[in-house]
């Protein structure tokens, strides 16, 4: 359950720039990395609290993301899938080789406070951490999901993905639309990355090891809908931890079994299908 | 800018046609006597493994700059190819390409048993003497007749934990590997050792190489309530990935300590793991905080290397090790390099090494390493493992 | 009505609670030029789509010269002599026009899956299909890609692909959609020279073409046939006259 | 096959029959890769993997550029033909052009067992599904020590000399002679199918999925076909690796294999029979030249090359070639 929400963090991020403006971003664990370090280093080098870095990872990373969409992103909109694989994968590899040269090739380590990491009794006792982070999971989903599928500017994003041509007829700014949705896409990626680091840990290769992860939640949960990534999450997650605790012979089996056995029953992943027409 | 190119290329010309005449006209010694020797390094500098690189490579630079690059008049060359990680193919391509086109004298390097295994054959047919400065799988050195192993194998340095714990009060010991070869091996003879000594393995788990959650196993663990884990896993994420498993379970808490083979708190990265790790006791060959004149003189020229880290650890020693092997070999003959003559000599070697003496067995060409007991403490603001016991000359177990 | 080559019997479809095609009975005859009119959305596209095979049916059965084919796949219905064109372009992109039409006529004679035996051996099916693009005045674009080629010359295109199936049947999903106004009555005077056993049923919004080419015209609204007829008939059909005067009064 | 004097190809159809003629530029290539023999001796062992590696580019060609079916698990065939390849050998028969034989079609075999679902599945399924089965795979052969070797690898892999009489000798030349003209018959089959029907319908399907249909192309049969195809080369390849190297690792299976073949593929420009050879020649030999000395940088000089192939030159090498022979041919004509 724990392990679900951890993976829907981090997912979620893709879910906004690969499932709602539809732009195959293999590039989001550089984001999240870039996260990691940012809170990593707050911490080891300024001293400052665990929490207090996390908005501002947000916003750096955001920010970084919305360099990186004025300045490359939006030219490959409109380029096929192979094209945007490539390209997002080339950023990966000069992610993982700038993390080598700026912070070394070796783990960091991340210290947290100390009521974080103390045990609470909830008739079982759960370590503080995953408390928090599931409440900070419960959190992100409702405000994203309020934030992009039921306001104003969530339409908007969706009209201008769909049609950016009407999209612009209509009066929306299609450009600072694109721009925003990235923004949040790569903050929310920053910010699971910084969460993550207590769990996974922090090295170069994080933005590549770990994102098979993501795709495959994001798969799995189907694009652009954050309630069944979500569902995704905590589905994989649970076969993975009740896998590995009752029949741990079969050990990495499970999660891709899972995987491949949804997306043939299912291409499309969880999300409702949509109506043919 | 055209004239310096042609006269650039004029004198690369002169100097080839220089070398080949030299090699012709002039008798074999004379020749030797010009020739560097070149040793072929084969290393993972760049991909996932970039930072193994790093220490061995660091740990053959350490002991150029301590004991010169220079033997019996011959200069040392070092040419270092990039195995990009475990990919025997390329790492048996590059020591082929090693051996014919740059006419190495010996092959050094490998951290990975696969690359090892693939290149094997080719020493046998080129009769090249392969020195193994990591790949600690036990089957290696009997592949050819020039592998010499001056590293370790994990059933060496597990074994003795084995027994160190049945006879230190833990009757119940719960094991984690990770599921690939070296933590079936590990899994296997720390079993065998223990409960020969009258331990009892209460369960048995094996984790993906690339698993990144510990948790559920952990639980798992904790719900055998064993006296003690005893756990293998490759130095790296998986190792910080294990202690925070273990900091969220409480398992420390609960009484329940920590075994494990030197990879667990291996002293490049054991500060990422945090506090933690104090209290764990592992087996290991070597131990950057080992007292002795030659690790003190090590670490310091280490150090003076890298000033912004990392530390030395086993992999660095093991490359250290190998080329004092090397140079022991080429000096024992003024220079020369007969390939059956250096094995022959590295069949014997001893040596009093940072990491404590360290011989190798002439029946087998494999390292016989003191083994010492270790547990992790807080110096000056520093984990460190610390020996506290040790166990003389340990042979492989494994053969 | 012995001739009727394609036949359906109460075809029926709906998307969740939206009926598209209701109870749809059409009888199309050897060597038909018939049109079918109706407003946006009144499943027009929606019964080619049914009759080719893209959609299955809720309810009711296709006959093609007697034998019921509406469990076929798409292309097994194709082999049986249904061709039909896209309303928008949907064409090979990086295929030259020649390239394409040889392609469809080596699936009409069942070579498609013929791996090893490169063009040289299928020398006659080249030829055919050059011969057709000069037939339909494309022999000039006959190399290049076809993304490169003007909107009109893609939509004889789709008829040239379709006519490679040497079909019995051709349904034409507004084959004059988005071409100007003066290359579109030279589209159709193509399709009226077809040759004659062919039947062909098209889409059409433009009415002047519509009455011009059609010997039959067939109207339908909300998924219903509401009226067939001869050009005459339709015109002076007042249920017709409501369902396109009156139209600004039902969709208001 | 030199054909200097073209003869007057009157009609559009004349020149599309006569598209899968010899082209003097092709000729010229693989006169080229003899070349090699004589002008880099002491390079072969290198020109054999680039042989070997881009064989399983083609491959992925045949897949990825012709019929539009992205896979990042095509490793999952390339191991197990190595596998196969190499447990042949370890149990008392070693010749190779058998073993590679049997390695192909049993490689070939498990991509028409798998074909089934890929018919099913497009886009980013395609994708996680493609790459899921091969980390299965991967595991499966992980844990069937007895079998693989699991992680310490395959040993014992003797491979004896190709008709009894050429061993595979420590320059390199066997093998490089060996990999080299199994590629070049190998290349010759996926030319002859770029060049048929088939081919023709694979690049309709990539085109436009929703249209082939309804000119009868029966697309499942046809992804089962290539899918089975290219899943046999790839097996191809992979014996072909297990033989030159004598060894069989897991990393045969690995998800990097997949992602690197992916790369050098587009790097090399899909759809085009030469992109995936170019690819593997451009990046094994950039690499073999740059990460030693500068292992980070190498891996920033990666990146950074596929992202400029991507903004400036689409299409990867041979795309960026094709273009820059349109502006030559274009400026020429302008100056006639």
């Amino acid at each position: 359950m724990v392990y679900g929400v951890l993976l829907f963090l981090m997912a979620v991020g893709l879910s906004v720039t690969m499932g709602l403006m539809g732009f195959v971003n293999l590039a989001h664990g550089a984001f999240a990395m870039l996260g990691g370090y940012i809170a990593a280093t707050l911490m080891a080098k300024a001293g400052w609290p665990f929490l207090g870095t996390l908005p501002l990872v947000f916003l750096v990373v955001g920010l970084v993301g919305v360099l990186f969409e004025r300045t490359l992103y939006r030219r490959l909109y409109g380029a096929g899938e192979l094209d945007q694989v490539l390209f997002t994968i080339g950023l990966v590899f000069m992610a993982v080789a700038a993390a080598t040269l700026v912070w070394g090739p070796l783990q960091q380590a991340v210290r947290l406070p100390p009521f974080l990491l103390e045990r609470i009794k909830f008739g079982i006792d759960l370590p503080a951490y995953r408390l928090f982070l599931l409440v900070v999971g419960g959190v992100l989903t409702v405000v994203v999901v309020l934030g992009l599928e039921r306001t104003r500017f969530g339409a908007q994003v969706r009209a201008a993905v769909d049609n950016p041509r009407m999209a612009t007829g209509l009066g929306i700014n299609v450009e600072v639309v694109f721009a925003v949705t990235f923004a949040i896409g790569s903050g929310l990626a920053g910010l699971g990355g910084a969460l993550s680091v207590q769990i996974l840990g922090l090295d170069p290769t994080f933005a590549l090891k770990h994102l098979v992860y993501f795709l495959l939640v994001v798969s799995v949960g189907g694009l652009g809908s954050i309630p069944s990534t979500l569902g995704a999450a905590v589905l994989l997650g649970l076969c993975d931890v009740a896998g590995k605790y009752y029949v741990p012979q079969v050990g990495a089996f499970i999660l891709y079994t899972v995987m491949v056995g949804i997306l043939i029953w299912r291409p499309q992943g969880f999300k409702p299908a949509k109506r043919a027409r | 800018m055209r004239v310096t190119m042609l006269s650039n290329r004029l004198k690369r010309w002169t100097l080839r046609f220089g070398a080949a005449a030299v090699a012709l006209a002039g008798t074999a010694g004379l020749a030797m006597a010009q020739e560097p020797i070149k040793i072929g390094l084969l290393l993972p500098y760049s991909g996932p493994f970039a930072d193994l690189a790093v220490q061995m490579d660091g740990g053959v630079q350490v002991y150029m700059k301590q004991f010169g690059d220079t033997i019996g008049g011959r200069k040392v060359e070092i040419l270092k190819r990039d195995t990009t990680g475990i990919a025997p193919d390329t790492a048996k391509r590059l020591a082929q390409e090693l051996i014919v086109r740059d006419k190495v004298d010996l092959l050094a390097g490998v951290v990975f048993t696969p690359n090892a295994l693939a290149i094997a054959p080719l020493t046998v047919e080129a009769k090249k003497p392969f020195v193994i400065m990591n790949a600690a799988t036990s089957i290696v050195t009997t592949k050819s007749p020039y592998i010499v192993r001056v590293s370790f194998t994990l059933p060496q340095v597990v074994s003795p934990l084995g027994t160190w714990a049945a006879k230190n009060g833990f009757k119940k010991v719960y094991s984690l590997v990770s599921d690939y070869g070296p933590g079936h091996d590990s899994e296997i003879f720390f079993k065998k050792s223990f409960t020969a000594a009258g331990g009892e393995i209460v369960g048995e788990v094996r984790v993906p190489p690339k698993n990144p959650e510990f948790t559920p196993y952990i639980q798992r663990i904790k719900d055998a309530k064993p006296d003690a884990v005893f756990v293998f896993l490759p130095a790296g994420e998986q190792t910080v990935s294990f202690y925070k498993g273990v900091t969220e379970r409480g398992l420390v808490k609960d009484g329940i300590k920590i075994l494990a083979s030197g990879d667990l708190t291996e002293d490049g990265q054991i500060e990422a793991t945090g506090d933690i790790a104090l209290g764990t006791i592992t087996s290991g060959h070597y131990s950057y905080a080992h007292k002795s004149p030659e690790n003190e003189a090590f670490v310091k020229a280490f150090e003076a290397a890298f000033p912004k880290g990392p530390r030395p650890n086993f992999f660095a020693v093991g490359a250290y090790d190998g080329m004092g092997a090397i140079y022991g070999a080429i000096k024992a003959q003024n220079g020369q390099t007969d390939p059956d003559k250096m094995v022959e000599f590295m069949k014997n070697y001893k040596v009093m090494s940072p990491r404590g003496p360290l011989e190798i067995d002439p029946e087998t060409r494999d390292a016989v390493n003191t083994i010492y007991i270790r547990k992790v403490e807080k110096h000056g603001g520093k984990l460190l493992n610390i020996e506290f016991d040790s166990v003389a000359k340990v042979k492989d177990p494994g053969k | 009505m012995s001739d009727v080559i394609l036949a359906t019997e109460g075809l029926s479809l709906s998307f969740g609670a939206l009926a598209v095609t209701q109870d749809v009975n059409y009888g199309l005859p050897k060597g038909a030029r018939y049109a079918l009119i109706g407003p946006n959305g009144a499943g027009k596209t929606t019964l080619i789509n049914l009759l080719t095979g893209v959609f299955a049916p809720a309810a009711g059965r296709i006959l093609l010269s007697g034998e019921d084919i509406t469990k076929l796949a798409p292309h097994e219905r194709v082999k049986r002599g249904i061709a039909r064109t896209f309303q928008i372009n949907t064409l090979f992109g990086q295929l030259t026009p020649l390239q394409a039409v040889t392609l469809a006529i080596c699936e009409r004679r069942g070579h498609g899956a013929r791996w090893l035996a490169s063009l040289r051996t299928h020398k006659d099916a080249v030829e055919e299909a050059y011969a057709l693009l000069e037939l339909l005045n494309l022999a000039s674009s006959a190399e290049r890609t076809t993304v490169e080629l003007a909107y009109g010359r893609q939509r004889l295109l789709e008829i040239a692909l379709a006519l490679a199936m040497k079909p019995k049947v051709l349904l034409l999903d507004e084959p004059a959609a988005g071409v100007p106004v003066g290359e579109s009555g030279e589209l159709f005077d193509v399709i009226s020279n077809l040759p004659g056993d062919i039947a062909i049923l098209f889409i059409e919004h433009d009415m002047n073409l519509v009455f011009k080419f059609a010997k039959r015209i067939t109207v339908m609204v909300s998924g219903r046939i509401i009226v067939e007829g001869s050009p005459r008939e339709i015109a002076a059909d007042p249920q017709v006259r409501e369902v396109y005067l009156g139209r600004g009064h039902h969709h208001g | 096959m030199f054909a200097f004097a073209k003869p007057a190809l009157a009609t559009p159809a004349d020149r599309l029959i006569a598209a899968a003629r010899w082209r003097w530029y092709e000729t010229a290539f693989w006169l080229g890769t003899l070349l090699v023999l004589f002008a880099f001796p002491g390079y072969l062992q290198l020109a054999s993997q680039i042989a070997i590696v881009g064989l399983f580019a083609l491959s992925l060609d045949l897949l990825m550029g012709y019929a539009g079916i992205i896979s990042l698990g095509h490793a999952a065939f390339f191991g197990f033909g190595a596998y196969v390849a190499g447990i042949i050998a370890k149990y008392g028969w070693g010749e190779p052009l058998s073993g590679m034989v049997i390695a192909g079609l049993s490689a070939g075999l498990l991509g028409l067992i798998v074909s089934p679902i890929i018919t099913r599945l497009h886009g980013i399924a395609l994708l996680m599904v493609t790459m899921g089965l091969c980390v299965l795979l991967f595991e499966a052969a992980n844990r069937a020590v007895w079998l693989t070797g699991g992680d310490d690898g395959l040993q014992g892999v003797e491979i004896w000399p190709i008709f009894g009489t050429f061993t595979f000798d420590l320059l390199g030349r066997t093998a490089y002679l060996y990999a080299l003209i199994v590629l070049f018959l190998m290349f010759l089959v996926a030319r002859r199918i770029v060049h048929s029907p088939f081919g023709l319908s694979l690049q309709a399907m990539r085109d436009n999925p929703r249209r082939a249909p309804a000119i009868g192309t029966d697309m499942g049969e046809r992804v089962r076909i290539v899918y089975t195809i290219s899943a046999a080369m790839a097996g191809v390849a992979g014996a072909l690796i297990a033989q030159t190297t004598q060894f069989v690792a897991l990393e045969v299976l690995s998800f990097q294999r997949s992602a690197e073949i992916m790369i050098i593929l587009i790097l090399g420009g899909t759809g085009r029979l030469f992109g995936g050879l170019i690819g593997a020649a451009v990046f094994m030999i950039a690499r073999d030249q740059l990460a030693t000395s500068y292992p980070q940088y190498w891996y920033l000089g990666i990146g950074a090359l596929l992202v400029a192939v991507v903004m400036f030159a689409r299409g990867g090498v041979m795309g960026g070639f094709d273009r820059l022979v349109r502006w030559w041919r274009a400026r020429a004509g302008a100056g006639r």
